[in-house]
This record gives structure tokens, C-alpha cells and sequence, in this order.
């Protein structure tokens, strides 16, 4: 949050703010002709300045928007920054944009995909064995729809493709990079489903 | 097929087991056990030697399940030999990693479903440059002939570097397979000499990671590579080397040749 | 310029928030979405309103941007209404489509251009799953050149628009028809790929 969007006054006054410098407006502008996330190592060079500097350019401005109830918001997608409308707007961007929804991913086709996410680079054989099933078409669906691609080969005897999420995949969830996914150790069953899951399994009851 | 267990509820054996299993729904035992192991061995048929890896994990899990179902049937077996006895508890204990695991990565993926349809609502910004900036916009086909059209489009079709490494370490524990785990028992266990398994999993965090070093040391302990002693229940676990000082025999090998012997007394 | 930097009141009545109405923010929403420039009276539909009323609250937030001293600017173009960036700010622009990302774009503009060519008509999402990226922008940029234009819609359910190849493609290469282009030889690409080009039309299973 800076000063001057809770105190109104100041916009028309003498000196704007530090985040009405042409640093910001700059960023501002490049981002409005920008047809994908803009890294700030690359706001950084066109503005002759640092990252860092570009990160809390960016901080404010996401923050002004953001108190001034703009209906679009500044967010940080895939590596960069971009525009973007806002969440709660959603419904009428869905009317305005044709065939707005993209089709919506089946069961299988998520769970493969998380199991990419979390364990990429993996291959065909290690996906199948962890869902139990034969995973080619889901792989295959995942990869057409641009979320999966091959990212390697098995450095080993059978030179198996080994699968990776893409820039789409991160732009699809709205993350940064694959760090920003939900910790895997929070889904981990709790005692509770391991214990249930033992009993299950008990041989002799 | 009857391996295309699915339904709107669930899809596949790994979620039958998990549903019935945590329900608490079916008898597992009497309902579902002998159709899942069909569809497993019928699927492991039809795979052929495609992927040997893929078979003798179904392999394992259909031994277990076969074990499972054949003590169930002879509520005694327990009585028996010890080392059968011991052979269907390691089995049971692979099928309930195999079991965590899949349900962890279920349920991770209920979470990036809610995160794609957060990123839904709010659509990126694409509308380009102005029209006064597009003759800035370096032309891409400026010096380009037909055949570098063909060189960009083979580039365009093969498959890309691996991207920089990113760092997944909080995902790391649950990479490492029982086998690599074997493995890497293997080379170091005949070097620190004789340990517990609380000092070998010291440090370790992951209950799965715990587990994947417990199914390891059964792993050597099958193939005869170590000694295990516990003095008394939830007692002290002693590990011993026992096996050649160099490379162990492949561990791999035995449990295809393992499981198959299993699953084929199971069916008689 | 406008009432409400000074007085905000002024714009829609008593409510002294009311630029920030629901309206306001729906517009700034779909302008930022917008490839073209949107007409009133679509605006005026969406937001079950009068195009009179839209201009108005075009207006306001234009003023408001323009007091701001925003780095972009609401204009109307060609009978509608559309973000740009700030005309004082056209250093950096162009900085941005000269500089260090330049390369790197016109590599993947070429490679998405040469699947366009060789493989039309083609989706942005076969092109998308090909790539491994987002191809969003690219598309946009080689539209904007003239190289790439829309040919066709597929007929399944989703409607994907179809791209192809222009003819000032073929004149810039000096070719009478695609069909000129080289031959890929006995090149076999991966078997991932040719699913996706084969099959890419086919929603998800």
C-alpha cells in the first residue's frame, strides 16, 4: 500500500508520490502492450534499473489497484507480471469473451498432471505405476492441451521420454513458478487414513 | 476390459481399493478382491514385455492381493511358515505406500483443480501493441527463406532441453523409489557396518520416505543382504550387512521372479 | 478533468465510492481483456445498460487514469473503447519491441509461423501443446504482421479458431502456394507430436 490512494488529495498535488515516478508509469505502460508475463529482469533493463527496484514498483502498483477497487489487478504469473481482470469480475468477462471456458480436465487427467507437477521430469512407466493404471491417453490429452510436454530423455538403457509441466501449466493455475505449488507434504494421509488404510490391508480379522 | 474399473466415484483398481478401503464400505476380502486381481493380471497379459518396470509392480501388488485373499480364506495360514508369513506382511506394506502415495497425489490433485479454477476467474491481458509500435516489431521473416521455415519447424518438433532445474526439495522425499533406497542401502550400509533403523532414518521427516526405507531393508532382507533383529515389539531395530563387500546382485531380478512364484501358488 | 479525483461523489450520484461501482469496474475489467476496441453499446449490453451511460463512465475513468497519471490511457478508436499506453511513455515501448527479449521472440515466432505453415489450418492449443508454451501472444504479433489470419473454426464443440498462413506469407518467402514449401524428407517427428496434430481437435476424452 502506498500513502496516496488513502489520501485522495495528494494525487493533484505538488509532488506525486514516489509511485507516480516515470518508473512506475513506465511499467504501467509496458505492461498494458504486453502480450505475456513481463520478467523483471527485463522491466529492470528498459528502466535502467534492479529487479528488486521492479519488484516493489510492481508491489505498489498491485497494491493501488487493489485499494482503489480497480476492476483489473497486477499479479505475477509464470516468471513475470501481467494484467489481468479482476476474479470477482469473472462473470462478465465470461459473456464478453466467446466460449470463454476452456474444457474442463477429467479426474485422470489431474491427478496425472499433479503427479508431473511434483515429481517432474518422470516418465510414462513411473506415472503408470503410481496411478496403477495405463496412463498413455491422459498423457496424451495433457500434452495436447499444452499443460505437459517432454522435457527430457531417460539418460539410462530404455531412453524413456521423461514429462514436465510447461509455462501454460503454471499460467493454468495462476503460479509463479512449480515452487509456488501447495506443499505435497501437506497431502499427505494424516494417521488417521493410515490407520484405516492398515486395517483394510490386516490379513487375519 | 474388465481393468476399466470406473465409475463417477471412482476410476481405476488403486482408487477401487482406496474407496472400498476407506469407506469401509465393501468386505474387501469377499467383494472386489478376485475382479481386481483379474483385471490385473489380464492387464499385465496384454502389456507383453512392453514395460517391465510397469509389470512387476502390478506383479507385487497382485501377489499381495492373491496372499491376501488366500489368508483370508485359510484364517490360520499365520500358523504356518514364518517366512511366508513375513513375505505377505513386506507385500502388504508395499501395497500401503502404494496406497499413501496414490491418495497423496489425489488429493494434491483436488488442490490444483481449486487453484485452476481461482486462475479462471481472471483473464490475462493480450491485446498487443498499438498499431503506431507494430512497424518497430522486428520482421520475422525478414533474411528468412523456405528452408529456414523447414529448420524452425523440425527445431519447433523436437522434443526441448530440460528446462533450468527448479528446485523441488519439498518434493524430493517422495521421489526416491524403494529402489534407488535399495540401492543406496546397498552401497552404504557394508561401509557404516551395524545400525538401528532409527539411526538410518534419523533426519528424515516424510512418513512415506520412513516407509520407503523400511520396504528397502525388507527388499535386502529377502534377497538375504541383511540381518534385521528387533528384541521386542516397537523395540530397537538392529541392521546388520551380511552380504558381499561390492555390487549386490540386482534386487530388481528376484522380486519379478518373487512375485510371479507368489501369484502363481496364489491361483493354484 | 472528471468530479470524482476531486470530489468523487460527483460521478454516479450520492455514493461516494461510486466510481468504483460495479459498472466502472466491469468496463475496466472487459477493456483490459479486450484484443479490439469494444464498441459502447456491447458494453452497454453487458452491463444491462445505456451506451450513454457507458461513455459517461468511459469518461470518468478516462479523466481518472489521466489525473492519476497513469502509465496507460483509456482512448476511443474506431467507434470504441480501448487501454493504451500513455503516449509520453513511447521511449520505453519501444525499447520493449526493440529490446532484449526481441531475439528470443522472433525465435518462437518463426517456429510457431513454420508449424502454422506446414501443418494448417492449426489451433492455438495444437500450437500451444507443440510449443510447450502459451502461444497466445505470439499468435497475436504474427496476426498483427499479417503473416498469420484466421481460416477457419473447428467444428467440434468448442470452436477453436483454425490459423493458417496469408498470402503476404507466401509473397515475403516468394512462393506460389504452400505446397512449395520444402519437403520435411524422411524427418518422423516424435509420436507425441504427431498425436497432438492428428487428434488436437478432439476435445478432452
Amino acid at each position: 500500500m502506498d500513502g496516496w490512494t488513502e489520501s485522495p488529495g495528494a494525487i493533484d498535488g505538488d509532488e506525486p508520490v514516489a509511485a507516480r515516478s516515470e518508473d512506475a508509469r513506465a511499467v504501467e505502460a509496458v505492461l498494458m502492450v504486453a502480450v505475456e508475463p513481463v520478467e523483471p529482469a527485463l522491466l529492470a533493463e528498459l528502466l535502467e534499473t534492479t529487479p528488486a527496484r521492479v519488484e516493489d514498483l510492481c508491489a505498489g502498483l498491485a497494491a493501488s489497484y487493489e485499494a482503489e477497487e480497480r476492476g483489473f489487478v497486477l499479479v505475477r504469473v509464470a516468471g513475470g507480471y501481467r494484467f489481468q481482470s479482476a476474479p470477482d469480475l469473472a462473470a462478465y468477462i465470461e459473456r464478453f469473451v466467446l466460449g470463454g471456458q476452456s474444457a474442463r480436465l477429467s479426474a485422470a487427467a489431474l491427478e496425472t498432471l499433479a503427479i508431473v507437477a511434483y515429481k517432474q521430469p518422470v516418465s510414462r512407466a513411473q506415472l503408470a505405476a503410481i496411478r496403477g493404471v495405463n496412463v498413455d491417453g491422459v498423457v496424451r490429452t495433457l500434452q495436447q492441451r499444452g499443460y505437459v510436454a517432454e522435457v527430457a530423455r531417460d539418460p539410462g538403457p530404455g531412453q524413456a521420454v521423461l514429462y514436465g509441466t510447461t509455462t501454460s501449466f503454471l499460467e493454468k493455475l495462476g503460479l509463479d513458478s512449480v515452487d509456488d505449488l501447495p506443499p505435497l507434504g501437506g497431502f499427505v494421509p494424516d494417521a488417521g487414513v493410515v490407520a484405516t488404510l492398515e486395517q483394510g490391508l490386516r490379513p487375519n480379522e | 476390459m474388465p481393468y476399466e474399473v470406473s465409475t463417477p466415484v471412482f476410476e481405476g483398481p488403486f482408487d477401487l481399493l482406496l474407496h472400498l478401503i476407506t469407506r469401509q464400505q465393501v468386505d474387501l476380502y469377499e467383494v472386489s478382491l478376485s475382479a481386481i486381481v483379474d483385471a490385473y493380471l489380464a492387464h499385465v497379459e496384454t502389456m507383453g514385455d512392453l514395460d517391465l518396470d510397469v509389470a512387476t509392480e502390478f506383479l507385487l501388488i497382485a501377489a499381495t492381493l492373491i496372499e491376501l485373499k488366500s489368508s483370508r480364506l485359510l484364517p490360520n495360514v499365520g500358523d504356518g511358515d514364518l517366512d511366508e508369513e513375513l513375505a505377505l506382511w513386506e507385500e502388504r506394506d508395499l501395497l500401503l505406500a502404494r496406497l499413501l502415495e496414490c491418495k497423496t497425489f489425489k488429493d494434491a490433485a483436488r488442490a490444483l483443480d481449486r487453484l485452476a479454477d481461482a486462475a479462471e476467474l481472471s483473464r490475462p491481458r493480450v491485446a498487443g501493441m498499438e498499431e503506431r509500435f507494430l512497424s518497430l516489431v522486428p520482421d520475422v521473416l525478414a533474411g528468412v527463406t523456405p528452408e529456414h521455415l523447414r529448420t524452425a519447424l523440425l527445431r519447433a518438433l523436437t522434443p526441448k532441453p530440460p528446462p533450468p532445474r527448479v528446485d523441488v526439495s519439498h518434493v524430493n522425499l517422495v521421489k526416491a523409489s524403494v529402489r534407488d533406497t535399495v540401492d543406496e542401502l546397498a552401497s552404504s550400509l557394508p561401509v557404516t557396518g551395524p545400525t538401528t533403523f532409527r539411526r538410518l532414518t534419523a533426519g528424515i521427516e516424510e512418513r512415506i520416505q520412513v516407509i520407503v526405507h523400511f520396504l528397502a531393508l525388507l527388499e535386502l532382507y529377502k534377497d538375504g543382504l541383511v540381518e534385521l533383529e528387533q528384541a521386542a515389539a516397537f523395540g530397537e531395530m538392529r541392521v546388520t550387512w551380511v552380504g558381499p563387500v561390492g555390487a549386490p546382485a540386482s534386487s530388481a531380478t528376484r522380486a519379478v521372479v518373487a512375485a510371479i512364484s507368489s501369484a502363481e501358488e496364489g491361483e493354484g
